[in-house]
């Protein structure tokens, strides 16, 4: 489990071709926007977008720290019912 | 006070989930139901609503308990789809009971503006074959804002 | 856009007149019902509507027509019981469709607001084996303020 | 039909003793409030009654002017729904 699993929701699905994937653990906000290609890194850098770790929100996703066997949703903005 | 939280992978019967909810809180004044389907228009062949497992039930169950400490309610329930819906099919449905209906009412247009805009659900649509994603309106903000 | 206005004079059954009344309007995006019954609550053994017949179904006609004009809807549903009812029993129904959810909530609060506070009918209750007339609430004058 | 029929709503039945009396026609406001027994035509006179000529609304209930075969709604406050 050196692992952490990103989730792509909505259409960050559609931009990194993949619902999950599993990257190197740990992994904190510099490592993340790198090892996004760079359309997605954009996106993920935007305002628009949040993070959840292991399911809960982070209030400042840029402190992002995700340890190994942990999971981060990248969160595009919603539109439920 | 009860509290029901659904999510249905497949097609849900409304008035099947809502006969035994309001049949379950005797003695209340009235009772709001809203239900929303995937409308007819522009050539949408279809909807998909994707979720995020781990944190969409939760977050629903947060909005009902919101609900209940804002509202005078006797029951709450709360119905979503995911996955794949054709034109016509029941996408979300919110029933609430109370004593009396501006508990009722209100409970639903609560639950409805934070489900559109607040919880972990996203859209899309097919139309001519193509799918496309459907980005939150300035106006489902707006009427989140309401309850702030 | 259908409209349909009735008054009641024995039971109704809401869900058999919802299920038409949703059928017969394909491809909305949302449907919000209201649904007001006999609380039971405060020893209230029964309550007794009384109703002006001559002005009753035209007030609530006018009152659908103007619901009409406010709202983006495609559908409006009002239905209203008179005479004596036991706690429990349905006394008003308010059913609207339209495309856009907020279209929807809207007209049944506007409906609802209007037949508590400006319709013609008169209620009382039997508690304890007598009749007490009901007053408007101040609350009912203020909900109908907001929509003028 | 050289009547004006009187209908009382509510709970001016209960102090009218009566829904529905027939008076003399033709009928004014002075000729409603001299015809009725003083509970009744104190509450009648009270800004919380209105009244209605033949189903429409009265915007000045003290203008009646209520003619043989006419039908005259004495409204208290209203609570349906």
């Amino acid at each position: 489990m050196n692992v952490v699993t990103l989730v792509f929701l909505g259409k960050l699905a559609d931009l990194a071709g993949e619902s999950v994937r599993e990257v190197p653990a740990p992994l904190d906000w510099n490592g993340l926007l790198t090892l996004c290609e760079e359309p997605l890194a954009i996106e993920i850098a935007s305002e628009r977008v949040k993070l959840a770790l292991d399911g809960e929100l982070l209030a400042d996703k840029t402190a992002l720290v995700a340890p190994a066997g942990s999971e981060v949703a990248l969160l595009p903005p919603v539109s439920g019912g | 006070m009860s509290v029901t939280v659904q999510l249905f992978e497949t097609a849900f019967p409304p008035a099947a989930l809502v006969g035994p909810f309001t049949r379950a809180h005797p003695g209340f004044g009235g009772v709001c139901t809203f239900v929303g389907e995937v409308r007819g228009e522009n050539d949408v062949e279809a909807l998909e609503l994707t979720h995020y497992e781990r944190m969409t039930l939760p977050g629903m169950e947060r909005l009902a308990a919101l609900a209940e400490q804002r509202f005078d309610l006797m029951g709450l329930l709360i119905v979503h789809r995911t996955g794949v819906m054709l034109p016509g099919e029941p996408v979300v449905l919110v029933s609430a009971c109370a004593r009396h209906r501006r508990g009722a009412i209100d409970a639903v247009d609560f639950c409805m503006d934070h489900l559109k805009a607040k919880s972990w659900f996203w859209k899309r649509e097919k139309r001519a074959g193509e799918w496309h994603w459907i980005e939150p309106r300035a106006e489902d903000h707006a009427a989140l804002a309401r309850w702030e």
